[in-house]
């Protein structure tokens, strides 16, 4: 795990994430049609880190599943950065298999070439060395999404997709995780869509962040973020947020 | 003075516990079959219907089974054929105590039925009756199931009579109960001279043609085993235990009942008072019992042991 | 893997038309195959669908296939009834409870592998020939196998749910009708249609040892003059009942009881 | 409504050697109950344990009865390996694929309802009376069965999980093996024990109908006689080794393939 | 609902929530045992609000299922408050009844004396009056955290344990639903006890503060609030979270 956290140059100029849903309306079981997506098109620079903000219900997790190719029934287009990227995600909820232990859910994703890997530092990180051997069954919820964390961070993604991933944890857990999101992040070529609820969370991690309006969605904004990170203080993320404010009035 | 690798092979396909294979093997244990030329193999099968399966599937060469059987299935286009085996069918048995001695005095009782509303015994005795003015099926209730659970209800006494075959009618017998009338005599009454052999040894004409001395030396060796069992009631003693008679009782009245059936008559006799029987139940059970044919089909009886000769 | 995801999404209105026509398509190609296996085979053995239809008619216009039919229905359903009370009730208790479950096991598979014979024997000894006789042999046969798969669902009820079940005060009858049963539906949906096959296959037999009507008398009544023709049409007269439950009864409800899964 | 927690949470370590005791005690009560019952019934119908212990060592001693019970095992052992796997195979992907499903439902019922006496007779007339025809017409009759308890199992997996698999390339093989068999334990647990216990029902008839040795046709063979207690010898013979299945094999494999469960 | 809403005078002296679990320990799928709580002892004062913070993972839920009732397999003993509490729960998970609509599993849970009542304005509050006749399985995790908020609410409870209430949901309707807790709350007689991670949250809302300790679980420290609610304004609040920093390091 070491050596594979440390920061390597980011990669040239490999494809974006490219998104353009032009429409996306789902049937309910009572048949009537609900339009959860309207318009949201943006792209994703190769290796940058995008966030997207946006009120409950407003259609963010069915775009992360749009582009996760869990759904194809919507009109628009999305391209991948790269022919095949190595994928992962963190979805809302755990998803864990109930039936395998904590290390065995991890293992289970891993890609061949990683197969066998040394897992230890992780789970030392994420503060699951304890629970290696347990069944999801036997987590708090919080340990089950750290879990989840560390199934997507073990497969050392191109593309890595995380919905609300820090949610359920108590602020020094969340902020040492969203450390180690930082360092797998720039630890190689990696392209990351968050979706977030929590603004700071939103500007400490992001390059950029795209603001949707409610249900059915269209893209509000986007706000470029070019600050480096090392120097993203206390102060300067007073100041972004009291900007973004200004910005889009009414999300916080 | 015979040489046993020339021995044709004959498979019979039988009720393990049923009747034939008394017979069968008294014949096998005393190399009957052997000195007439043919081993005969047994194969045992745990009811009727499986050895009619057996038969068409090839499996066995031969049966027991009724010439009724035989004429409808020629008539659908098989080529089995039939050659006589026993006399015996099945009876009506009363509990000896029971107040009943005609069929008249059937009426309003309750009935089992083995065989179901197609058994032949069981509608020559309805036709009887009818012809005495009794309709015995529609004033009495009959119940209709399989002949060992008839036999316990009859035991039982929540059925007034039980029209069985000939080998749970014997058990009955030895238990204290007494034939009311049985299939035979209700077709001497309908008109046929004597006791009909209704059933027979069944095979395929095709293997008769291709083995003609096999089914030649079986049916020799057959009448010479039913000689023996006739004649010697040591034979009987041996029987005992495929017999499975609960007591001395039993075992006589099963052997007293199978001598009764072996058929005496010639060949010519039998013939022709199958055809007339077979009229007769092709008129009282119709179609759905006979099948096509209102005549007894050509060929139903085996004659190939004449021919032969 | 993708779980019939297009199937199952949008297009689905479109779709209403078409089940029954894929019904009907579905079964012409099978009346088809088996009409030129019947015309390749050339047997007695396998006669073609018009002997069948042929023989149907035979006992249809008498009106004695539909005498035999009814029966036979009335016990099916009388011990299909039966059968999945008594059933549901024991697999869900035996679910339920370690305990009992450990101690009613033995019992259970006992019960599971006693022959319909010996059981329908015993009951016709003690209860005599009547119809009590044959349904509840009929049930005791099934009872077990009901008990078997509801005791699996009942094992995999959702804890959560029942927590906030008793969380909420829901009392006994508002859990069990919406906390436990939509979450056996599926269990209840496999043992009531392999059930429903499996009662008529022992009301066959229990027609043939000791009943004087009903389609299995009638069947064993053509088995001993080998009239297949007979028998099928005996069995496709009761396979269309069951076409016509499970199409116009079961598959409705089902729809609607599993609406909520997308 | 509890869910039985109590019985499921701690203490379990102490429980480790009670249940072989729990079920001595089971089978000890139900010895005790048929003793009584056959003592007040007092007839050649319900043999009392005795005259079954009698009946058994008479066969067994002439090592009949286990020459008959190993020809029924083995026919069994290989028509239920068939049905399973056929069975599930089939109901899985009708249960995956709405259209096929829709296709193949009336086939099904059909299937289902086809009486087993005609498969047997037909496999018997088609394929000869050997043990190939034997074990498909045995493999037939269940398989419907199999195929509508996989179908609801393969209809209520999880989408969540299949999503997951799917964005972790997890591929064919990974996919069955750790996410959706684990999901259709409890389907494959129901089916595989009803199943058992009609293969053996099946394979009785079919043994009474075309085979010179098995269980069934030694069953069928004292039927003729009405020896109930050599009927019940053989039927007990048979559960016991249902029984040790149970306990020695499957119970085992599958409290650990339930570990996760709270 | 309307007038459901409306504020009645605190009740008088009724019991307090008393909570002194001394031990729970859970014993694993693996055999091992799992020591979770070690000594949490509380007490909720009648119409009281109090919430818990605890790091991720150290026996907060469980704490809550004790209270509810739902693991009985623990040292101590918990006291409701009043003999037959009117108990309304929010789980961690959404927990509703997939099978059933929004509205069916918000009416299920009502007691008897409740049947019938008008939701509409407590739908309408949460966003949910277009989702009334919809199935769980297709709201968006948000929606169906307000659906499990709109069931808790519903039943008028005079004891409610809210576990995590407002994660997965955007600052605006998050902070919309808190108030309408604080109504919901004093609107009768109703004790409550509330986990979270967010001491922002907790400060606006609470009478008093229980922290926890890592696993296993004891009460590293309470704090009371005194500041009644309507004065509680931005300022205030910084100057609670700096204090609670200082008393209580490393939470935050
Ligand atoms: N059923 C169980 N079996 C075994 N261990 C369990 C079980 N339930 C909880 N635990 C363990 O008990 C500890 C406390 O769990 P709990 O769910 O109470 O945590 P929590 O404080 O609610 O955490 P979070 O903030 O992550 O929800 C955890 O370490 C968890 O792994
Ligand atoms: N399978 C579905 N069927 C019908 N409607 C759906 C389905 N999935 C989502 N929706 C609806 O689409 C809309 C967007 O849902 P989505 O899950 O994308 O929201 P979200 O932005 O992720 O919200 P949240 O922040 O609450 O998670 C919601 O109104 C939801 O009810
Ligand atoms: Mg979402
Ligand atoms: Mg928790």
């Amino acid at each position: 795990m070491s050596n594979r956290l440390k920061p390597v140059p980011r990669a040239g100029a490999a494809d974006p994430l490219d998104i353009a849903i032009r429409n996306k309306a789902f049937r309910g079981a009572d048949g009537g049609l609900l339009e959860a997506i309207d318009d949201v098109a943006f792209t994703v620079p190769a290796g940058s880190f995008t966030t997207l903000i946006g009120p409950s219900g407003c259609g963010k997790t069915t775009t992360l599943r749009i582009v996760l190719g869990l759904d194809t029934e919507f009109e628009g287009h999305v391209r991948l950065p790269g022919a095949t990227p190595r994928i992962a995600a963190v979805f809302q909820e755990p998803r864990l298999l109930p039936w395998r232990t904590v290390e065995e859910n991890v293992r289970l994703a891993l890609p061949p070439e990683l197969e066998g890997a040394d897992l230890s530092d992780l789970f030392a990180i994420l503060g699951l060395d304890t629970m290696r051997s347990r069944f999801p069954g036997e987590l708090s919820l919080g340990l089950a999404r750290r879990a989840a964390l560390a199934r997507a961070f073990a497969v050392e993604p191109s593309l890595i997709l995380l919905d609300e991933p820090f949610v359920s944890l108590d602020e020094m857990t969340a902020s040492r995780l969203r450390t180690l999101l930082t360092t797998v992040w720039s630890a190689r070529p990696t392209t990351a869509l968050m979706v977030t609820h929590n603004q700071r969370e939103a500007v400490e991690l992001s390059d950029r962040i795209v603001f949707l309006t409610p249900r059915p969605a269209t893209v509000h904004g986007i706000h470029e973020i070019t600050t480096p990170r090392p120097a993203r203080d206390a102060a300067w993320r007073e100041r972004e947020l009291a900007e973004l404010d200004r910005l889009f009035p009414g999300v916080l | 003075a015979q040489q046993p690798a020339a021995l044709e092979t004959l498979r019979v396909g039988i009720l393990q516990y049923g009747t034939v294979n008394w017979e069968l093997d008294a014949m096998t244990r005393n190399g009957i079959d052997v000195r007439h030329g043919v081993d005969v193999e047994l194969v045992p099968f745990a009811g009727e219907d499986p050895s009619n399966v057996a038969l068409q599937a090839g499996a066995v060469d031969m049966i027991v089974s009724d010439w009724l059987w035989v004429s409808r299935q020629r008539a659908a286009g098989a080529d089995f054929t039939f050659a006589p085996y026993s006399t015996s069918v099945g009876s009506i048995m009363v509990p000896g105590d029971s107040r009943m001695e005609a069929l008249a005095d059937l009426r309003g009782r309750t009935l089992g039925v083995a065989g179901g509303p197609l058994d032949k015994n069981w509608l020559l005795i309805q036709a009887l009756a009818k012809r005495d003015g009794l309709d015995i099926a529609a004033e009495n209730e009959i119940v209709y199931g399989a002949p060992p659970l008839l036999t316990a209800k009859a035991e039982s006494g929540e059925l007034d009579a039980v029209l069985n075959y000939w080998h749970y009618a014997a058990r009955l017998e030895a238990q204290g109960f007494r034939t009311l009338i049985s299939g035979t005599e209700a077709a001497m009454a309908m008109g046929t001279a004597g006791p009909v052999a209704a059933i027979g040894w069944v095979f395929r004409d095709s293997f008769a043609e291709d083995h003609p001395k096999a089914i030649e030396a079986f049916l020799a060796a057959d009448a010479e085993t039913k000689t023996l069992l006739r004649d010697s009631d040591e034979e009987w003693v041996k029987l005992a235990p495929l017999v499975k008679a609960e007591n001395e009782k039993t075992l006589a009245t099963l052997r007293d009942r199978y001598r009764e059936g072996i058929p005496t008559r010639s060949a010519e006799d039998e013939i022709a008072d199958t055809r007339a029987l077979y009229r007769l139940l092709a008129e009282i059970g119709g179609e759905r019992l006979v099948g096509p044919s209102p005549e007894l089909v050509e060929g139903t009886y085996f004659t190939g042991r004449k021919n032969g000769a | 893997m993708a779980l019939d995801a297009a199937a199952a999404g949008p297009g689905r209105a479109e779709n209403r038309a078409l089940p029954s026509l894929i019904v009907i398509l579905s079964l012409a190609v099978l009346l088809a195959v088996w009409w030129v296996a019947a015309s390749l085979a050339d047997s007695r053995v396998l006669p073609s669908p018009a002997a069948v239809a042929a023989a149907f008619w035979r006992d249809a216009l008498t009106g004695e296939l539909f005498f035999h039919l009814g029966m036979t229905l009335f016990r099916v359903a009388a011990s299909f009834l039966l059968a999945m009370v008594f059933g549901s009730i024991i697999g869900v208790a035996l679910g339920m409870s370690r305990q009992a479950n450990r101690f009613f096991d033995p019992w259970l598979i006992l019960f599971l592998n006693i022959p319909a014979l010996v059981v329908i024997v015993l009951a016709y000894i003690w209860f005599g020939l009547n119809e009590i006789a044959a349904i509840g042999a009929i049930a005791v046969n099934k009872i077990p196998n009901v008990v078997v798969t509801m005791r699996e669902g009942a094992r995999a009820l959702d804890r959560q749910l029942a927590e906030m079940a008793s969380v909420y005060r829901f009392g006994r009858m508002k859990t069990l009708r919406h906390v436990i049963i939509p979450q056996l539906q599926p269990y209840l949906a496999a043992s009531s249609r392999s059930g429903l096959s499996l009662i008529w296959k022992i009301a066959l037999v229990v027609e043939l040892l000791g009943r004087s009507n009903g389609v299995g008398f009638q069947i064993h009544l053509y088995f001993q003059l080998f009239d297949v023709a007979s028998i099928l049409a005996y069995t496709l007269a009761f396979v269309a009942v069951m076409l016509m439950i499970e199409f116009l009864l079961v598959q409705p409800l089902e729809a609607r009881a599993t609406r909520w899964r997308r």
